[in-house]
């Protein structure tokens, strides 16, 4: 196809193809993109539960990665991991390591908060607090010692650009996050984790409480944020995945069983388990 | 038929229903109706006012309440300047840094407390803390509104503490969840997130231990030695409205002014409880509505 | 901010109006050969005629994922829908002017023919394709709506000629082998772009006319 | 370690502390119980009536007053606090008669005990002149007892999920039909642990019935209603306050306080784990 | 195409087309089907809030139909008007007929109970009752008088074997149906339904809680039922309607702004806001 | 329980092998003109052949509903997104069998002429698109994969007739161009035969060969 593409300029200018599949132009790209976020021989333990086993993924930077599988096999706990929300759990275990940018995040010496600054999270349900919408943005720098007032506004207007919400709330920001609608609730929450600068977003399935449009708006807004940011989303929602996703890993019983560029993944898996779990031939 | 029978059970329930009303009105129309007759024989400034409380003086009875209600007003205090901080210490440590087999002690040992009756912490005030109180001050009122605060706190924990811990526990995971991600430390979480949403249930546990703390009477009746006088020592023996109904209301003539008398210390009493109840009760409902 | 979907549909407009020049520049090389006697190789005709049927596959392939990625519906529905017919068409032409080009390869040089007819309902052709491409580009249906009327000139050159051919004994067997040969190609080509205009009504009124 | 993590760990430490100070109080007091009761409790202790004014014998009329006042206190307070609940969440609508009974509710849960006690006093034992009886208390403990009752039974039907009302419904069930198969039973184990917990609370009443159905010193077991009876928080406030001689009959108080404090506890005891293990079967 | 079809005996045997598209034979169908439920110039009142507004509907028997629309447009209320589930909420007063097989159910001889039978409900969430699986089953039979244990053994077998989820359950009906999956819970309750014989079913979102492939598992299972019962779904999820709807009615603001059969309402919807909405160009 | 999706599926692979029955037979009528020397009317084949455009407008719609209605994904994708294409390659075996058809219209009786080597390679382009469904009736990637081998044989079997009617003195003009054509249109059936069989091929495999 690309001998073709070449004659018609026109087809080279940012299209669909080269924002969603990149992977169109063979696995070159794929080899050469900056890993963020590393994994090798994960395996997370709740108590006698080995919820993860044995995973080694890299994650590419400025991409968005979608994590797969049914319900169980263990997503939300490798997202937890890479922010180490999942130490919060009681009698929660890891063996392997989680390198970001190279370090192992579960290091002594590594910083939990430090990491958890670079690696924000947004949750399945909105949690905007209940404070107005400007607390809820200022919240994070605030306990990160920004406290003038100059700076808070213009990182509140910032980050509420970023997630595309600054038109509808411009002029309420002193009114409670409660009274925004769900997808607006997600998007300042969105706006809240961008607030303390991460360099990767983890989401835990964004768009499963919100209405089809609201959910658009969602994906799009990823779409957006993944030309700054490194977006790992989990979905159960095969569809979205396709949307909004660079590449997909699937997981089952734990275990990682597949990953490549979206659109392989989709048009042909190369495991059967994939395959089936796609084609709905499931359990 | 089957719609008879539904009608009939309705109206049963709605009469049961009803009996609480009544009950209500009738304590307030017969409080009254036994206390108001009073103020024909002794004014009213006089009783909220009058620093002198002989009610069976042969020469010239004086039903002044002030020493009452400044009994109650002092321990009071105490008790919930020490209750008030504690029982939230102890309701964000149960709820939030306390492991789960911590919790799984405490929060039933807690409950427990609550259920404990009055005359028995009374009866420890009485021995062991006026003991202790007076090794510790040398103060030579055994039993004193210290006393009787301390214990009247103790009592009041349990009820700030579990209503306080719920109030915590209501607020969203999703809350605690949404901070630490964002790089806070649990305890910035604590209180920058959770102790502000959590606000107005703290406030309602609050106000329902001072509830019950007002309207205590078993356990001050036996902690602070009842002496209805006003003094600015903590040292010293106080008496309250509740001690004062309890132990005048068996020895009074049925009809006198006296027993008249102690049913306006009643009202009085009534009044304050009712107070701050209705405004827990707003906060409490006002949560129960926005859901948080 | 744009719907994700709507920059696969740009993309599936950028690429069929790619695929209508490519098809025009194919019928205007294969009929070259005649106007000015020139003996081009029909390999680039050719040539052009297999990136179109490559870009059909390809267009066809966008706007499949785009129908599994966003399930589009409605006008967005139609729009894909008839995209892939639309391609389908377009690619068609391509495959018509490699089949004009061969005309002399089969029946030899044909400088001594009259060709003006020929010649000039194929401009009427390549007029009708862009105009069912403007229609497209502007999805105007009335626009689009006109093109029957086109047709039936170009069906009634079509059959005149034929008669004409066949009644005049000047015109040796060759020379009328050839011009039935071309009108036919020509002829389809019209219809190619009716289809195309019966697309662009559908995509905008959700009728199916069946123009042509 | 940086400050964060610093200043965290010492607001931890202190809260801990404090925590642990108090509960350690808190046994120190139960223990004074065990220490200076667990003595004078044997079985001639619980059966025996008490004498040598009061300062030998045991407490068997005030054991069994207490169970007689409390079992009335039940008998009264839950078929009507059952019923009341049933009727608030089940089929009143929202609106102002709603809302009267509502806050009659939470107004009559927050008067003082000891203003019961004075309205029992003032309107069954003179006004009605039931006398100083088990009537007048259980009638007063009652009042008391009944919003707790209310209370906890409305929690109970709350907790049950609208859903299985409108699922029975739309099976074409009727309302009461709904109630009685598909709302109560579920709610019943709620239901229970509220009631114990106020009977709990009623059986360590003090203040209502000293006022209404309790004297210093009546050895004899009440054989009506119209009765009066010793019950165990009045005999340990007599003894401790009243007695000619505390000194000599405090381990006898002891012991009493610790009975009751052990009736007291086994109740709550037997209510948590009812809803714990409620809570635990339970799946909604 | 019928022409080319009539051809090709094959294509005639039962088939998706056949199956869900028969409106491809054109409106005649539909003009000649029966109607199960009716509206005549409904409106539905909540307080001083109208819900629902004029609105006149027929809705064909044996066939599935879906009522989307934005949310808080009415499409719950509308369902539940039909059997008389929206009475329970206090200030709810309607306007105008609802005919069930013809008769106004808002009559006053009409006997509530009777309707409820006849025209069963299927909740968002699934709401198993906290017992056994055959005492959910027989729950309704009871209800109304029948306490026979074969007959009751029968019922409760058949409504699972219809609902497909006998294979899956029959060894263990005496455990808690609380056990069971969300998506045996749902189809568990579709078999309770069933249990007290309605002729209408009423689903409002019933898969919204599910995860994909046990919603996939009540669609298909919906397509099975309409062969013997008047199937009505409330539904956000347009690929859902399209998958298993016969005919769409899209509600705005509590109006009914389109309706037709679900081919068409798709591809070519006559009003301007359900085209709107069905490309998410909305609000 | 079938998927919902199952019968669409079903129903677009009814349609395709109807689709083939419908090509074979029109290419064999098309060719009965030349082996029993009947002049069959080619109105008849143009009729299956617009049947068989409509067929290919009706299963590529119902490819694109299944799409948008059900998202198929991996194999399924693969299956739906290859019916449209092979839907496609049989439509053009009725044009090709209407263009063979035609071969008489345009060039007069061809009673005279040796057609037993087109005859007998239509044989095989009917053999080959017989395989190519079988392979695509039971997703069989090997016997798809065999295609090409047939194709290598026609293609021969084209370029060496070519030469030869070229190069045979004795074979009229006439009858030179009707070889030609029968044998260029039977190539090209040929190629999409094969294109059928690589779509085959990426269903099972979800490779792209470009085996032709
Ligand atoms: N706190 C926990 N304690 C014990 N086990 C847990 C805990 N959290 C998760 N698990 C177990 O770990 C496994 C993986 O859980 P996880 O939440 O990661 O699954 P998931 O893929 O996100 O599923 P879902 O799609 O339902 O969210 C499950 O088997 C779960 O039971
Ligand atoms: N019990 C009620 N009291 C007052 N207003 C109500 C009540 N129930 C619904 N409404 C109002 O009626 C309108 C329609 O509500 P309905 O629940 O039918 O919407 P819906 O279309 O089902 O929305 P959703 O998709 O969110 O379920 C809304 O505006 C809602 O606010
Ligand atoms: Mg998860
Ligand atoms: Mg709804
Ligand atoms: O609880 P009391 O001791 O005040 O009755």
């Amino acid at each position: 196809m690309t001998v073709i593409l070449n004659n018609n300029q026109d087809l080279e200018k940012p299209s669909l193809i080269n924002k969603t599949q990149y992977w169109n132009d063979d696995s070159a790209e794929a080899r050469n993109m900056s890993v963020k976020i590393e994994t090798k021989g994960l395996s997370i333990f709740f108590g006698e539960v080995r919820a993860v086993k044995n995973v080694s993924i890299r994650i590419a930077s400025n991409r968005v990665t979608a994590i797969m599988g049914p319900s169980g096999c263990g997503k939300s706990t490798l997202l937890k991991s890479f922010n180490r929300m999942n130490e919060l759990v009681l009698n929660s275990r890891i063996e392997g390591e989680v390198l970001v940018d190279g370090n192992n995040v579960y290091a002594k010496d590594y910083d939990a908060i430090e990491l958890r600054k670079k690696a924000g999270m947004i949750f399945q349900k909105p949690n905007p607090f209940p404070k107005s919408i400007y607390d809820n943005i200022a919240y994070g720098p605030r306990i990160h010692g920004i406290h003038n007032k100059i700076e808070l506004d213009k990182i509140v207007e910032e980050n509420l650009k970023k997630a595309a919400l600054w038109n509808e709330v411009s002029d309420r920001l002193n009114t409670s996050a409660m009274d925004l609608s769900g997808g607006q609730q997600q998007r300042l929450c969105i706006a809240r984790a961008l607030s303390v600068e991460p360099e990767v977003i983890l989401m835990d399935e964004p768009c499963s409480a919100l209405d089809p449009i609201s959910t658009s708006r969602i994906e799009e807004l990823m779409r957006d944020l993944v030309e700054e940011y490194t977006v790992i989303i989990v979905t159960h929602n095969m569809q979205q995945s396709a949307r909004v996703s660079d590449f997909v890993a699937f997981m089952y019983l734990g275990e990682l069983i597949e990953y490549g560029p979206t659109r392989q993944v989709f048009e042909k898996p190369l495991n059967k388990l994939t395959e089936n779990y796609l084609t709905g031939r499931f359990g | 038929m089957s719609s008879l029978i539904e009608m009939f059970i309705e109206k049963l329930l709605l009469i049961c229903a009803t009996i609480s009303v009544v009950v209500v009105i009738l304590i307030f129309i017969f409080l009254f109706s036994q206390g108001v007759p009073a103020l024909g024989k002794f004014s009213i400034i006089d009783f909220l006012f009058g620093g002198q409380w002989q009610p069976t003086s042969i020469i010239k009875p004086e039903f002044g309440a002030l020493p009452m209600i400044w009994g109650t007003m002092i321990v009071t205090a105490i008790a919930m300047s020490i209750s008030i901080p504690l029982g939230i210490i102890i309701a964000v440590y149960i709820s939030e840094v306390a492991d789960s087999r911590e919790k799984e002690i405490l929060k039933p040992f807690i409950e427990l407390l609550a259920g404990i009756p009055s005359v028995v912490y009374g009866f420890f005030a009485l021995v062991t803390l006026a003991t202790i109180i007076q090794q510790l001050t040398g103060t030579n009122s055994r039993l004193n509104a210290l006393n009787g605060g301390i214990i009247l706190a103790i009592m009041a924990i349990p009820t700030i503490v579990s209503l306080a811990e719920d109030a915590i526990t209501a607020v969203p995971r999703e809350y605690r969840e949404a901070s630490l991600a964002l790089g806070a430390s649990k305890w910035e979480t604590i209180r920058s997130v959770i102790l502000p949403s959590s606000i107005s249930g703290i406030l309602g546990a609050i106000l329902l231990g001072f509830g019950r703390v007002v309207g205590e009477t078993m356990a001050v009746l036996m902690a602070t030695g009842n002496a209805a006088i006003i003094n600015f020592n903590i040292l010293d023996s106080v008496r309250t409205l509740t001690a004062t109904i309890a132990i005048e209301t068996p020895e009074v003539a049925f009809g006198s002014l006296h027993y008249n008398m102690l049913f306006m210390l009643a009202i009085l009493l009534f009044a304050i409880t009712f107070t701050f109840n209705y405004i827990a009760d707003l906060i409490m409902r006002r949560l129960r509505r926005t859901g948080r | 901010m744009p719907r994700l979907m709507d920059l696969g549909l740009d993309q599936l407009t950028n690429m069929i109006i790619d695929m209508a020049n490519l098809a025009e520049k194919a019928i205007r090389t294969a009929m070259e050969i005649f106007e000015e006697n020139r003996l081009i190789n029909s390999e680039s005709v050719f040539q052009i005629s297999e990136q179109l049927r490559f870009l059909r596959e390809e267009t066809s392939n966008l706007a499949v994922e785009i129908l599994a990625r966003y399930q589009p519906l409605a006008r967005d529905l139609r729009f894909v829908k008839s995209c892939i017919d639309i391609a389908y068409d377009l690619s068609r032409f391509g495959r018509y002017a490699y089949d004009i080009s061969l005309t002399t390869k089969w029946l030899g040089s044909l400088s001594s023919c009259d060709l003006r007819v020929p010649i000039e309902t194929s401009e009427k052709a390549l007029a009708m394709i862009r105009k069912s491409l403007l229609a497209f580009k502007n999805k105007d249906a009335e626009l689009a709506k006109t093109l029957p009327a086109d047709d039936n000139v170009i069906d009634h050159i079509y059959s005149g000629t034929l008669a004409n051919v066949l009644k005049d004994e000047r015109i040796t067997k060759q020379c009328a082998l050839a011009v039935a040969l071309l009108m036919r190609h020509i002829e389809r080509i019209a219809d190619h772009a009716c289809y195309i205009a019966d697309a662009v009504v559908y995509i905008v009124d959700g009728e199916k006319l069946g123009l042509h | 370690m940086n400050r964060k993590a610093m200043k965290q760990l010492v607001y931890f430490q202190i809260f801990r502390i404090t925590t642990i100070s108090i509960v350690l109080f808190l046994f120190y007091m139960l223990w004074t119980f065990v220490l200076n009761g667990l003595g004078v409790v044997n079985w001639t202790f619980l059966t025996d009536i008490p004498r040598n004014g009061m300062t030998a014998g045991g407490i068997f009329p005030a054991i069994i007053g207490t169970i007689y006042l409390t079992l009335m206190t039940i008998i009264f307070t839950v078929p009507v606090g059952v019923a009341s609940a049933i009727y608030l969440v089940e089929y009143a609508h929202e609106g102002r008669f709603v809302d009267i009974i509502n806050s009659a509710i939470t107004n009559l849960a927050g008067v003082p005990s000891i203003i019961h006690g004075l309205f029992g006093f003032g309107l069954f034992v003179v006004l009605l002149n039931f006398g100083t009886s088990l009537l007048s208390g259980a009638l007063a403990l009652s009042l008391l007892d009944l919003p707790i009752v209310i209370s906890a039974s409305r929690e109970a039907l709350l907790s049950v999920p609208k859903s299985f009302r409108e699922g029975s419904l739309a099976l074409g069930a009727t309302k009461w039909e709904t109630i009685r198969h598909n709302v109560l039973i579920y709610a019943l184990p709620g239901i229970l642990t509220g009631t114990i917990l106020a009977v709990a609370r009623a059986a360590g009443e003090t203040a209502p019935i000293i006022l209404t159905a309790t004297f210093f010193y009546r050895p004899n077991l009440p054989t009506s209603l119209l009765d009066g009876t010793m019950s165990l928080p009045t005999h340990i406030y007599y003894m401790a306050t009243q007695h000619y001689n505390i000194a000599l009959v405090q381990p006898l108080t002891y012991g009493a306080a610790l009975v009751l404090l052990l009736i007291v506890i086994l109740m709550n005891i037997v209510a948590i784990v009812i809803r714990s293990r409620y809570r635990k079967m339970k799946k909604w």
